[in-house]
């Protein structure tokens, strides 16, 4: 039955060699009757791999994807190219049946792997140390705040942005809900500048979390809010988009302490949010604090060169509630699919990527500015992520109109304006952002995507009038 | 026959000028970078990553996948992690562009047969666990225990109830204390009796009022499921405090029992053991929660939900929700391995599953205990611990030794020194997935190495590319990343 | 480490009520099959495949692969074979169900998209073989090579000639007077000169009025364009006959020149090699045919035409076509990869490629000739042969032995004895995708090995599972299928 | 560039190496300058991956496939479902990039691959030796009647039947065209008995060629002809189908000689004809005259088992122009494919998969014998194929509705009747199937595909009215 092995032969056999009549009867030795389940599980009945195959084919059918859409979404998960090589490699076996590498000699492909990776963020980052891996841009981004709080235990406040991706810090609520820790969002100033920011680190602040590019596609002054957060012996995070490394400046370069990002876009599917890649990397000095398994290398008996997991007196696994964290199984496969992605796209291959999103993203934002309908939002460069205002203030059904057409178009920030986030900020996302949404252009959109994409869009229905150009 | 040039380190492979992956002009004009962004903000060089040809890339890779062990290349039985066949139809269907390529800002209305897929699994989860609110969020099991406690937290904080104590058991699994600690609670540990079930002298001594929660393994990590359940439950739960159950032994009593019926309140699966998500050499897993009804108000969102009326799926966040633990919806592509797992086996399936695994765990233990000392008896569920410690005594092999020397006879070793209740412990869980054949051919080859020389078995592995790792100069001088400066290979043979 | 167990026999993991594949119920009623066929016409009980469960399976084949050296994981520089990187995009891109799930019998109107790919390959193939006419049919080099002697027969039938020879040179493939022969014609063989080249005074002498085709290598099997192609070409058309060219060196010359240009009237293609169709452990190849526009008629069909005026591709079959030599299409499977491939470099890519090909081959000759005789000079487009003949009156050591023991250090072997006008030849052909250093630690194993003791030489490989195996015996006493008399496996260690 | 590895640098180090100044000046030496190409090759462009990824996904969705539409066709190929598993494994870089195992020590992964497969075929057809494959079930039939031919050297003669694959036919014509021998294709009898064909074997006929089930789907009685042509000393070569043979008899139970099937059906992609799988076997005694390679079972220098190729002498590489083929790359990949497959299958799963078959085929038999338009035209038992015919006379029109509404409902027979063959006989079908058209039904069909298909092509535009069931 399925992937069962045993046939009754079998069974008989190894019930004789246990000396017991029936697992039954092993069971019953342990199980109490009074909890046992009398009863068949209430669910589907079994469905061979030809019926089960044919009807979630359908089933998938069902859902808008890439493959029937043109991808317009961003918001922290990309619709970037991911070359053949990547899926071909991550589709082997040896990765992705194996699991955490507990025996090096067994696993010194995994474990090379994983020192590869490390390497790689570092050059990405420019940070001196990378782990292994850990859920999500989410939730590294909340593990980067644990740990500059556990660095700095007598500072007990968190800084943070109100154009920080909203659920980050949305999870950033929950984790710091039940600890001794203060978490500030402040008002991003509209010129995009950071003195409001610079203005609220103070002697108590353990840490600033940033992003850049920001939720709202803007790319912050980095090193001047490192260089206030240092100044006051605060930490700075950066949360960054690996992408945008092909042209932006690396968080280590900026005086970034600790970098995390979501991992997605190098060479992992989107499947609806997960699993991702979280990305952390830190300074040198950090490292003791760093949550999450390390591949470091050393050598076997006979002095060859090889990998092993190390600096585990961080891990839960010997210190227990004395851990730098509770992470036990991360993302290693994603892990593996980001080293096979920047392999192959080496440092020209990244820049070319940045390049085309640039190129793209502008080519975007000046067709959006040319249409009536809409306001490009913040007139900073962008790599790859922009706010366009409806001045129709129609978001939903220009949206609407838009997947009828083939594309999804952008998301609708008017929510996260109006959703109360259960922490301290009053709402998600500042007001201004009400009748915006968010366009994302990867360098997998065409010209003539983006063309049809505003015609569509200028042509659905709108609750407001919009005013011509003449009139403004 | 190995190529161990192209199993070097992806930088020493470097060669400046070489590419891959290329992209050809846009078909938009290209902005000066230079005039649009700040100059401070841009770098003149992009980050020194490594140059590469495609082929280099993909021998790389190859090659070094070669080098590890895993189910699909050989028997597993690594405790407490459920090393089981993974399916292919499973990779298949998950990688359906329908399920693989949908983002996760897409309106539900455009994500139904997703949301169909999730929501099912909701109720699937619910109804093996016997606890019918679910959140399918976390994103490994760890993290589930976790939400679970933070979800926990705001149940007694919205009673007005200061509990602020986590009781975990001393063989517990080391995520229990610290995610104890991580949602905040301080942690106490409750022994383990002779037998190797909870001391209940204990852990009436350590419940109290400010006990949360406690927080079981069952069956737990010496694979033994706990029959004095029925007396712990009473003894929590009158405490006013609530049982958590971490589910990574769910293999065990699939359809035999569900937590809900012996009383647990809160619980989290690891479907990448249990329910067949392949395990990536690492990650990633996902970690769904189920709780009592009382609880679920406090589920982080989103949650599928099913409009009756238009026979449309939403998705809600709970009225009180802690909020939410990672971003988007889940490690959805774990999860609908799950389904698809389930779907399978359909119900009676499962419980066939649970009977073959533990069938396999007792068939093997039946053999191992000619060997090697098994503290705990010779009745197992899934999975069992036996210990080294006399054979250490009597021949100077231990666990580890033991354990290193399987790998010559192509076993990957079960996993050592956990639990921590058991001296020189070697906990074998053979899964439902492995033959007869390779349980007896597994307990010979056990059985060989107990009667090898000392030598032989203190210096396996042989047949592996590295032998015994110097751990503790990685942990004293760590070298982390590739640097020019490290010494390079000395190049094998 | 290696799994032994799991490698055995399909048929020693054979147990009686295993299963893997299994149907649900039909959603149909289920005829009773006794009385719907007659008797006579069925049996009791199904054939005695092996029992299985699908783990078995997998860890079996995923076993049995790791046995095996290939492109993706080694070099392999095997003469005449072409063992080129195989993109990954290519078997993503032939994968996609629009290309790789269409039935043969589909009405033209519903593949105009594969339709059109086809189209574009055959111009592909005239523009770079200079040979407008082009049949994709033939499944592999050889059979293009008999399908285009057949060509050229209902050539000759239709003017009345009766030419019944073929002439192949000494150092052509096997495969050229065996096609002859099948094709009906008589073969003789024309000798190569001292330079490895045709000998004109030979091939003169022997062309004659009952001449039909000279099939010729060019470059030829030792990796050196005939310089004399333009006497060879004026010789044979002269007497009437035919130049066939055979295409499996075509990776030298992409760009550079074209067979059509330099005499050749008739030639195949191996897109397995040139065009990086991968070799799939011996096949599928493919074997496209060119030949010129007066040849064209006879071609096989079907062949794709587009109507210019409704813009639809239809399938055609030639006047006078010679018929079909294969069911359905042809290797479509092959040809897209091929297609995929000649468009992701372009015209000037392609050239490159031979460019690359030709220097590689040059430098390794540069290397390699400072440790074994290669007795045709030190220039060769994209291959060359070298000859062991000193070595082994030197030292012993043969073709053979140098070729068992290159695979100690984690490379493939060359060709071996072929081609069969060198002595102890040693054919090498790197490729275009190959790095210098590869090259170069290849040239220096070689150099190693020459150092070697002969008995270390002589025994290798040592780092194989198992090592040179029993020819003789394994033809004199055949044993071709496993049965349960043989007996079992003595077990590796 | 693409794939290419050399780097400016390397370039110039290795033309130093070789003492050349360029590569051209390498060639120069070699090709005469007036045949040289003296401009660039007229081709498209070169294409980066994404954009001929995108261009050739747009490309491919222009087909119709078993992924778009509902597959009835048959006619050789056949819509079976394939096992994830299958993929899986075929598409490990070690299988599918390596070569013919020349070097066996590095090849035994191949060769025991080969070897189990040539076990599984002889399992499968009860006859003693399979070779390892050939090119395709059509061009594998022409081989066993070359092979039969080279066995009985004084016989010059090959009868077939009309009812075999005429493209088999088709091939069979052109390779025996430019030898000395006879082809003889003998009408079919009505009644679906081999009396015709049996009368026709002679003295001189080296070999009989039938196919079972045949073409048209039905059943022949091949032990018969087999005992026929044995008493006056012929070969019998039968086309069988692989699936079939979970009921029916296997060909070397009935005395066939040579065993020859189109391999596709064994977990082989459709991909509009190839690459597919050319299955032999034949009798023991037969195996020196064998086409292809073969992989036999020996031990090595330490007295291990393993497997080489053998009975080389047989091939062209050896024995040149007296070789028993002149194959050389065959489909070795393929023949791994439905290795796998079977292995999955077992006897349990293809005894399944041809009761799924036959069930499905009988219920869709039912359905046209209901339906007043259509005639099945023979009323003996199927496995999976059957012929209709259509009282309504506008078969082309049918299928073409059908396919407007997702399906791909059969293969047209009138062409077949009325195309001349090249060769001896008249056509390629004989004259009653005009009208007619041709329906597989595999186990992936489902009963209300089934209905759907009768439906829709009820009602299809028609050319002659369809009388009534009560007029009849
Ligand atoms: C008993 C037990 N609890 C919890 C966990 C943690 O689960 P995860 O690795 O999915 O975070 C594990 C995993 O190894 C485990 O074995
Ligand atoms: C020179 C030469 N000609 C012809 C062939 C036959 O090609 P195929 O194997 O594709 O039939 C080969 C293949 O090895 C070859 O090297």
């Amino acid at each position: 039955m399925s992937y069962l092995f045993h046939t009754d032969d079998d069974r008989r056999e190894m019930l004789a060699s246990i000396g017991a009549g029936s697992v039954q009867e092993i069971i019953d030795l342990q199980v109490p009757d009074a909890v046992q389940l009398k009863r068949p599980l209430r669910l589907p009945d079994s469905t061979d791999e030809l019926n089960l195959t044919r009807e979630l084919n359908q089933v998938a059918a069902r859902n808008a994807s890439t493959a029937t859409h043109v991808c317009f979404l961003g918001g922290g998960a990309y619709d970037h190219f991911i070359p053949a090589a990547v899926d071909e490699i991550a589709s082997r076996g040896e990765y992705y049946t194996s699991y955490t590498p507990y025996q090096a000699e067994v696993s010194q492909g995994n474990l090379q792997v994983m020192f590869e990776y490390e390497t790689l963020v570092t050059q990405l980052t420019g940070l001196g140390v990378s782990n292994a891996s850990l859920y999500d841009g989410g939730s590294a981004a909340t593990e980067a705040v644990l740990m500059a709080l556990s660095i700095q235990r007598q500072r007990r406040k968190v800084i943070t942005s109100d154009v920080v991706h909203p659920q980050y810090r949305e999870i950033l609520e929950v984790y710091l809900h039940n600890i001794d820790a203060e978490l500030v969002v402040v008002a991003s100033d509209a010129d995009g500048s950071s003195s409001t920011l610079v203005e609220a680190i103070d002697e108590n602040t353990a840490c600033v979390l940033i992003q850049s590019p920001n939720f709202v596609g803007r790319v912050e002054s980095v090193s001047q809010i490192a260089d206030a957060a240092k100044a006051s012996g605060a930490l700075t995070i950066q949360c960054f988009d690996p992408i945008s490394l092909g042209r932006l400046k690396r968080p280590g370069d900026m005086g970034v302490d600790i970098a995390v990002a979501e991992g997605q876009c190098l060479g992992n599917p989107l499947a609806y949010g997960g699993p991702y890649l979280g990305i952390m990397a830190c300074r040198d000095e950090l490292v003791r604090r760093l949550p999450g398994r390390i591949a470091g290398q050393t050598t076997d008996r006979r002095g060859k060169r090889c990998w092993v997991l190390t600096l585990q007196t961080r891990e839960q696994h010997i210190r227990r509630d004395k851990a730098t964290s509770n992470i036990c199984s991360n993302q290693t496969l994603l892990a593996l699919r980001a080293s096979v992605y920047l392999s192959l796209l080496g440092p020209h291959g990244l820049r070319e990527t940045t390049d085309h999103c640039v190129a793209k993203t502008a080519y975007a934002k000046s067709v959006f500015a040319n249409a009536h309908r809409f306001e490009v939002v913040h007139d900073t460069p962008s790599i790859k992520e922009f706010v366009v205002r409806d001045l129709g203030e129609a978001v939903p059904s220009l949206l609407a109109t838009a997947e009828e057409n083939g594309m999804l178009a952008g998301i609708d920030l008017t929510p996260m304006t109006q959703q109360a986030s259960s922490g301290s900020s009053p709402s998600l996302l500042p007001s201004q952002y009400q009748n915006c949404f968010l366009v994302a252009v990867t360098e997998q959109r065409t010209r003539s995507e983006i063309d049809q994409l505003a015609s569509v869009l200028q042509s659905a229905p709108q609750l407001a009038s919009v005013m011509t150009d003449t009139s403004l | 026959m190995r190529n161990q040039q192209a199993t070097q380190l992806l930088f020493e492979l470097d060669r400046p000028g070489r590419r891959a992956h290329q992209l050809d002009a846009p078909d938009v004009p290209m902005p000066s970078i230079d005039a649009l962004f700040d100059v401070d903000d841009i770098s003149q060089a992009p980050p020194p990553l490594p140059q590469l040809a495609e082929g280099d890339v993909v021998r790389h890779f190859v090659g070094l996948s070669t080098l590890n062990m895993s189910v699909d290349t050989h028997f597993y039985p690594l405790g407490s992690c459920t090393m089981k066949y993974n399916p292919k139809r499973n990779e298949r269907i998950a990688s359906m562009p329908g399920f693989a390529s949908v983002h996760p800002m897409q309106a539900s209305s455009s994500v139904q047969g997703l949301l169909k897929c999730l929501h099912e699994l909701q109720g699937m989860l619910a109804e093996i666990s016997g606890l019918p609110g679910v959140s399918l969020q976390p994103a490994a099991g760890a993290h589930g225990e976790l939400t679970a406690l933070f979800v926990a937290a705001a149940y007694f904080q919205s009673r007005g109830e200061n509990r602020r104590v986590v009781l975990t058991a001393d063989s517990a699994h080391g995520t229990n204390p610290a995610s104890a600690q991580m949602a905040g609670f301080e942690t106490q540990t409750v022994k383990s009796n002779a037998d190797g079930l909870v001391d209940l002298a204990d852990l009436e001594a350590k419940l109290g009022d400010d006990t949360a929660v406690f927080m079981l393994t069952n069956p737990n990590t010496l694979g033994l499921f706990d029959r004095q359940i029925e007396r712990i439950n009473q003894l929590v739960h009158d405490a006013g405090a609530l049982i958590y159950l971490d589910g990574a032994n769910m293999n065990a009593i699939l359809g035999i029992t569900r937590p809900g019926d012996f009383g647990a309140d809160l619980m989290h699966y690891n479907p990448h053991k249990t329910f067949s998500g392949p395990h990536g050499g690492g990650g990633p897993g996902a970690g769904p929660i189920c709780v009592r009804d009382f609880l679920a108000p406090f589920l982080p969102g989103p949650i599928v939900d099913l409009d009756e009326e238009s026979e449309t799926f939403e998705l809600l966040t709970p009225e009180q929700s802690i909020g939410r633990v990672r971003s988007f919806f889940g490690n959805v592509g774990v999860l609908l391995r799950a389904y698809i797992y389930i779907r399978t086996y359909g119900g009676d399936g499962l419980r066939r599953v649970s009977e073959d695994a533990v069938l396999g765990a007792n068939y093997l233990l039946s053999k191992v205990r000619h060997i090697l000392d098994v503290p705990h008896g010779d009745r197992c569920m899934h999975e069992f611990v036996a210990s080294a410690t006399r054979l250490k005594k009597q021949s100077g092999v231990s666990a580890m030794d033991l354990a290193k020397r399987i790998l010559d006879y192509g076993f990957h070793a079960p996993t050592v020194y956990f639990p921590l209740v058991v001296d020189e412990a070697v906990m074998v869980e053979p899964t439902e997935t492995e033959s007869k054949q390779t349980l007896d051919a597994f307990a010979e080859a056990l059985f060989r190495i107990t009667d090898e020389a000392g030598d032989l078995v203190h210096d396996a592995p042989h047949s592996t590319r590295i032998s015994r790792p110097d751990d503790v100069t990685a942990a004293r001088k760590p070298i982390l990343k590739w640097s020019e400066a490290e010494p390079s290979s000395s190049s094998d043979s």
